[in-house]
């Protein structure tokens, strides 16, 4: 006990400097880890309170809990704030930003004043995109299609567009910082292919944010343009065409949802290795398959388009491309299973989040080869179906790899534990609670319910009833870490450097680290997961 | 109406011959997803931890599995692109003899015209074993016919029409939906198609009383518009005759060619894409503002029914100027302001 | 380790060496989302410029060329002048710098004016889109698009050069300042990299705007 | 990596030859060569910019990863204008409307 009282007086990240300033004024990029899950977390519990608001508004064929003016308010607010000041941001501007300098052995990213400038950047948008919705909202949907966007709606487009056309910018700054960070501060001896593949999946995902929100901020500028002066780019009166900015959307859009999986799967390699005791199967090919879903992620956007308007051959190419895709996704989920054989398993509560991944992210995934399917496509497109696969890749992907990882460096981030069985409890009601929610919205899906509907055929309303059943049950779900963390970051057990006995330059400092992280500049002579390598440190038989 | 119904109402060609490549689909997936999902609980029973100081052999990985599944997972998925591209390019393409119906959406309401003159709102009766051609058009924002029992949906265009098609296998009531959001009534922008059996469709079209047919209509406007004036049946007016024009293949100006389809024809009277393209630049009055969809779907059908034959039934109702006068494949080009490249070529 | 050096030295780096490659590496990945940026709207001209051919050649007939083609050679001179500074700074001339700088930032607002000169003549002449757009061609609708596209992308760039002549601006006070010299002058090459880019820009606004419209 | 020591004369050179490149390319505007011009002067300014960015922005001397990024941009340029124009040259392929 003696020696663990010691470790938390040790001075850290946290205690070092104190007061208001030292936060706002931070270029450590630990604290602004830190600013930016206080702010996620907020956007989180909102678009939440709207996705339940949808939800039991869905739980009758009728419009009675609200107007459908409303219902279309809520759904675009939940879509806005659940993807560009939740998901985007989620995993790599918290866990990335904390762990990317931890993980290389540098003392900070390399352009800390910008990291601190993205939060900033990140908080002006979101409030912009507050004060939409304080001035009524906006009821385009999160996908914004012309021209309702442009000369229909009447509601606060131009608001949240320049809102979102900030927040781009806040990604933008994190993905440049990120690379030049992994690029030009790895410690020495920290080669690349010695790089734990949470860095090759952020670096990947890094090179998505750089190349593909600018061409969403020039979309959405071009939005804003036409609806302040009244001209029309994409205005079908002028001989304009609406496809084309659904083009320029998803060109954005489609790499989106690797912004937000990729870290995810980065995630799951760090906890699969650290729970199985053992080097991920396949280093190289999961490392690899990260860079090409990054590069072949932009190769496919056309497959959000088969009955829009676009040419059946473009159509053709798309599907062809999509499903190149899918192999690397398929890669990951392969070599993650084999890393389990014949290791050392811990159930904990990481794990249990890491394998809820991986099977959610499998039916996530396969439903997607449904939807690259042309002739499928044509039946489920802008039916639950789709709904329901890409909440298994976004909610049942990306959130459960947030969670996950989250709890597997919450000790390192706070110096403490979390009550584990309490833990374990969240991780299987989450699990459960999504499946409930969404697999019903398959059956929804193909029997044909479209999407943004505020009132249904009754025929569907029991298939409803489930999904806002394990809606509720998911919210307790969420709401159960969000609790016992913040319990635990001032009274949980403390928690040591390495509570889960990895391997990493991460569990090799204190927890809560340090301010500079590393006292002198380590230098890195084992390959990540190296178990047998550093079992003396490990306490290792 | 069987309240849990788990599988939707199978009623055109395409749906039943998507519902086989669905449940391969479903089959081959939930194989493999059970098959991983088995493993995964397998290896976290067998080989969990034991002791807390457990160090477990150390697998690095191994090339040969690596490309193997690589490769396998490719093959496959290649496999489903081909199945799945093949009933699309099929389900894309309408079968020569069509029953042809025009659609026109709008906030929030599906307004349907059929070749015979008769209209309907909300709702669209077909004969069963016929296939039915829809030329769609949306007034405002995008809009999208959706029909799940007969697994087809294509988005409804502003300014641009689109083609969808299908043959009804089964009698029956099944729900017509908006499938792309289109504002504050999206959800009640809703209807039904009416599958009905031959007979049953007769009487309906008898019952319905039209007062005369689309092409008719169009003939009507084509004279009021004032478009007779220069498209001049003799071949010598400041227009080209249209006689004869409807499915060739015309060349722009900009040395692309074109099949002069519904949608060229529109292009050609309000669009700014086709008007100035075949070498009548600046003669044609853009009619932009001046005409609805609803007249222009009529002049279109107008001019499709005054061009050459498919052999199509319901809608070949050739204005009574046409008759005497036979028919000309391609556009006889003017003197006048005939610019290079607008030969008319035939494909 | 010069005195300069060592006041710029910050947090995360060890050497000044190390620290002028990140920041110029940085100035690279961003102009690489620049070039995306930019690229996005430059697809959708070519779109409607292969659809639209006749009405953006009407488009293209409007614009003022001769302030067009001057202001090119205007810019041209700019990366000239920007290139001269760097390549003073690098022999540790700092006054020969300076004034380069400020030469630079100079033609930056000659090009500024000139532009906002043509942007008056064709609102005299009635061709701001959402403002006062007239005419009488029946390709009325894409002329429209043309100058919607022009003025997006010519402002959009003119944006861009404006920040850019505060940053050479800034540049030019901080090499006063005697902030830089032979040995550190990161901050002027990462102002360099961006002042090329916007014009290398220019180059193409000017092809795909004013070129057509010569005859 | 310092900047390369270039000399005064090739930074002249440089100018010189942007600015012929202006030149031609003004001079080349004259002769009607249809949809040619715009594809021309598209190629000179693609010249231009080359210029520039090789020598005035040191591209030409700097290290692989420099080069990386300015080949990235211009190839993630290129897959957003090529697989934009797959949907719009393909468009009226088949002779079925909107397809």
């Amino acid at each position: 006990m003696i020696s663990k009282i010691r470790i938390a007086e040790a001075p850290n990240y946290l205690t070092e400097e104190q007061g208001i300033r030292s936060w706002l004024l931070t270029t450590d990029h630990k604290r602004i880890c830190l600013l930016y899950i206080a702010a996620i977390t907020f956007f989180f519990v909102l678009g939440g309170i709207a996705a339940l608001l949808i939800r039991l508004e869905l739980l009758t064929p009728v419009t009675d809990l609200v107007s459908p003016e409303t219902y279309n308010k809520l759904f675009s607010e939940h879509g806005i704030i659940m993807v560009w000041l939740f998901l985007i941001p989620s995993i790599p501007a918290t866990l990335g930003n904390f762990l990317i300098p931890e993980m290389i052995g540098a003392k900070d990213v390399a352009f800390p004043k910008l990291n601190l400038a993205s939060w900033y950047v990140f908080m002006i948008g979101g409030l912009l995109i507050m004060y939409g919705i304080a001035r009524g909202g906006i009821d385009t949907g999160w996908t914004f299609y012309t021209p309702f966007s442009t000369i229909y709606s009447t509601t606060e487009v131009a608001v949240t567009g320049v809102g979102i056309f900030i927040v781009g910018f806040s990604s933008i700054m994190t993905g440049v910082n990120f690379i030049v960070t992994i690029h030009r501060l790895r410690a020495p001896g920290m080669t690349w292919f010695r790089m734990p593949l949470f860095l090759w999946s952020l670096y990947s995902t890094s090179v998505v944010m750089v190349l593909a929100t600018p061409v969403l901020a020039i979309a959405l500028l071009m939005i804003i343009w036409e609806r302040v002066f009244q001209v029309g780019i994409f205005s079908p009166e002028l001989g304009g065409d609406p496809v084309l900015f659904q083009h320029l959307f998803w060109f954005y859009s489609h790499p989106a949802v690797y912004i937000m999986v990729l870290p995810s799967m980065g995630v799951v390699s760090e906890i699969v290795a650290a729970f199985s005791r053992k080097a991920v199967f396949g280093y190289v090919f999961v490392a690899f398959s990260s860079v090409a879903i990054a590069v072949l992620g932009f190769l496919v956007w056309g497959h959000h388009m088969f009955v829009a308007g676009e040419s059946v051959y473009s159509a053709l190419a798309f599907s062809v491309l999509s499903y190149l895709v899918a192999v690397p996704s398929a890669i990951k989920v392969f070599n993650w299973s084999a890393t389990l054989y014949k290791g050392s398993v811990s159930l904990d509560t990481p794990m249990l989040y890491a394998l809820g991944f991986i099977g959610l992210f499998t039916i996530g995934g396969m439903t997607g080869l449904f939807v690259a399917a042309l002739g499928i496509d044509v039946h489920v497109t802008d039916t639950y179906f789709v709904i329901a696969h890409f909440h298994y890749i976004m909610v049942g992907g990306a959130v459960m790899g947030y969670l996950g990882g989250l709890h597997y460096w919450w000790p390192k981030i706070s110096g403490r534990m979390y009550p584990e069985r309490l833990a374990k409890a969240a991780a299987l009601i989450v699990f459960l609670g999504f499946n409930l929610t969404f697999f019903p919205q398959f059956v929804l899906g193909w029997l044909g319910m479209p999407r943004r509907y505020a009132a249904y055929p009754p025929e569907w309303q029991w298939l409803h009833i489930l999904s806002t059943a394990g809606a509720t049950i998911l919210a307790v779900g969420y709401l159960m870490p969000l609790l016992y963390l913040t319990w635990a970051w001032k009274r949980g057990p403390l928690a040591g450097h390495n509570p889960w006995r990895a391997t990493g330059l991460e569990w090799q400092i204190s927890s809560p680290p340090p301010k500079h992280n590393f006292e002198t500049t380590p230098i890195v002579t084992h390959k990540a997961y190296d178990y047998a390598g550093m079992k003396e440190e490990l306490g290792l038989v | 109406m069987n309240s849990l119904d788990v599988l939707p109402a199978t009623a055109s060609t395409y749906a039943n011959e998507l519902n086989s490549f669905f449940w391969v689909m479903v089959a081959l997936c939930g194989v493999v997803a059970i098959a991983i999902a088995v493993f995964i609980v397998h290896c976290a029973v067998k080989y969990r931890r034991r002791d807390p100081d457990e160090l477990p052999d150390q697998i690095q990985g191994s090339n040969t599995l690596e490309w193997s599944w690589t490769s396998v997972t490719a093959i496959i998925f290649l496999g489903m692109f081909g199945w799945g591209a093949k009933t699309y390019f099929d389900a894309e393409q309408p079968p020569p003899d069509t029953l042809n119906v025009w659609v026109v959406g709008k906030q929030w309401m599906w307004k349907v015209e059929h070749s015979n003159g008769i209209r309907e709102i909300d709702t669209l009766h077909v004969p069963v074993d016929r296939s039915v051609r829809l030329t769609m058009i949306s007034e405002d924002v995008i809009h999208d016919f959706f029909v799940p029992a007969f697994r087809v949906k294509q988005d409804v265009l502003p300014q641009r029409y689109v083609t969808l098609w299908f043959k009804a296998t089964k009698p029956g009531k099944y729900h017509l939906l908006c499938a792309e959001y289109c504002g504050a009534k999206h959800s009640g922008m809703i209807g039904w198609v009416y599958a009905m059996e031959s007979h049953d469709y007769q009487r309906w079209v008898q019952e319905s009383g039209a007062e005369g047919s689309l092409a008719s209509t169009g003939e009507k406007w084509f004279h009021q518009f004032g478009c007779a004036n220069c498209h001049r049946f003799s071949g010598h007016g400041p227009g080209p005759d249209l006689r004869g024009l409807y499915g060739t293949s015309v060349t722009l100006d900009t040395g692309v060619t074109r099949i002069a389809d519904e949608a060229y024809i529109r292009d050609c009277i309000v669009g700014n894409k086709g008007g100035a393209v075949f070498g009548f630049k600046g003669i044609m009055p853009n009619f932009t503002g001046q005409v609805s969809e609803e007249q222009l779907i009529a002049l279109v059908a107008y001019i499709k029914s005054i061009g050459r034959q498919f052999g199509t039934e319901l809608d070949s109702e050739p204005g009574t100027t046409l008759e005497s006068q036979g028919v000309h494949s391609g556009i006889v080009t003017p003197g006048i302001t005939s610019n290079a490249g607008s030969k008319p070529g035939v494909r | 380790m010069s005195k300069a050096e060592a006041l710029a030295l910050r947090e995360p780096f060890s050497t000044p060496q190390h620290q002028r490659d990140t920041a110029m590496l940085g100035m690279w990945v961003f102009i690489a989302t620049e070039v995306l940026f930019f690229g996005g709207l430059f697809v959708a001209f070519a779109v409607y410029r292969m659809y639209y051919t006749q009405g953006f050649l009407e488009g293209s007939r409007g614009m003022t060329l001769v302030i067009g083609t001057i202001n090119s050679a205007v810019l041209i001179a700019s990366t000239f002048t920007m290139s001269l500074a760097i390549h003073a700074i690098q022999h540790n001339k700092q006054l020969r710098c300076y004034l380069l700088l400020l030469i630079t930032a100079l033609i930056g607002l000659v090009f500024l004016a000139l532009k906002f000169t043509e942007y008056f003549i064709h609102y005299q002449e009635h061709k701001v889109p959402g403002i006062w757009f007239e005419s009488h061609d029946p390709q009325a609708g894409p002329e429209q698009l043309f100058y919607i596209f022009y003025f997006a992308m010519t402002g959009l760039h003119a944006i861009h050069l404006s920040i850019g002549c505060g940053l050479v601006t800034t540049m030019a006070v901080r090499t006063a300042l005697g902030r830089f010299n032979g040995n550190y002058h990161t901050a002027i090459d990462v102002t360099g990299l961006y002042w090329h880019f916007v014009d290398i820009i220019w180059g193409f606004l000017y092809a795909i705007f004013y070129i057509p419209g010569f005859r | 990596m310092e900047l390369p020591d270039l000399t005064f004369r090739t930074y002249l050179l440089t100018f010189l030859s942007l600015l012929c490149l202006l030149g031609l390319n003004v001079g080349l505007a004259f002769i009607h060569m249809g949809w040619v011009n715009m594809f021309v002067a598209v190629m000179i300014a693609a010249m231009q910019a080359a210029i520039i960015a090789l020598f005035l922005m040191h591209g030409l001397f700097e290290r692989a990863i420099i080069r990386l990024v300015m080949g990235g941009a211009l190839l993630w340029f290129l897959i957003l204008v090529t697989l934009t124009m797959t949907d719009y040259i393909t468009r009226n392929w088949l002779p079925i409307a909107g397809k």
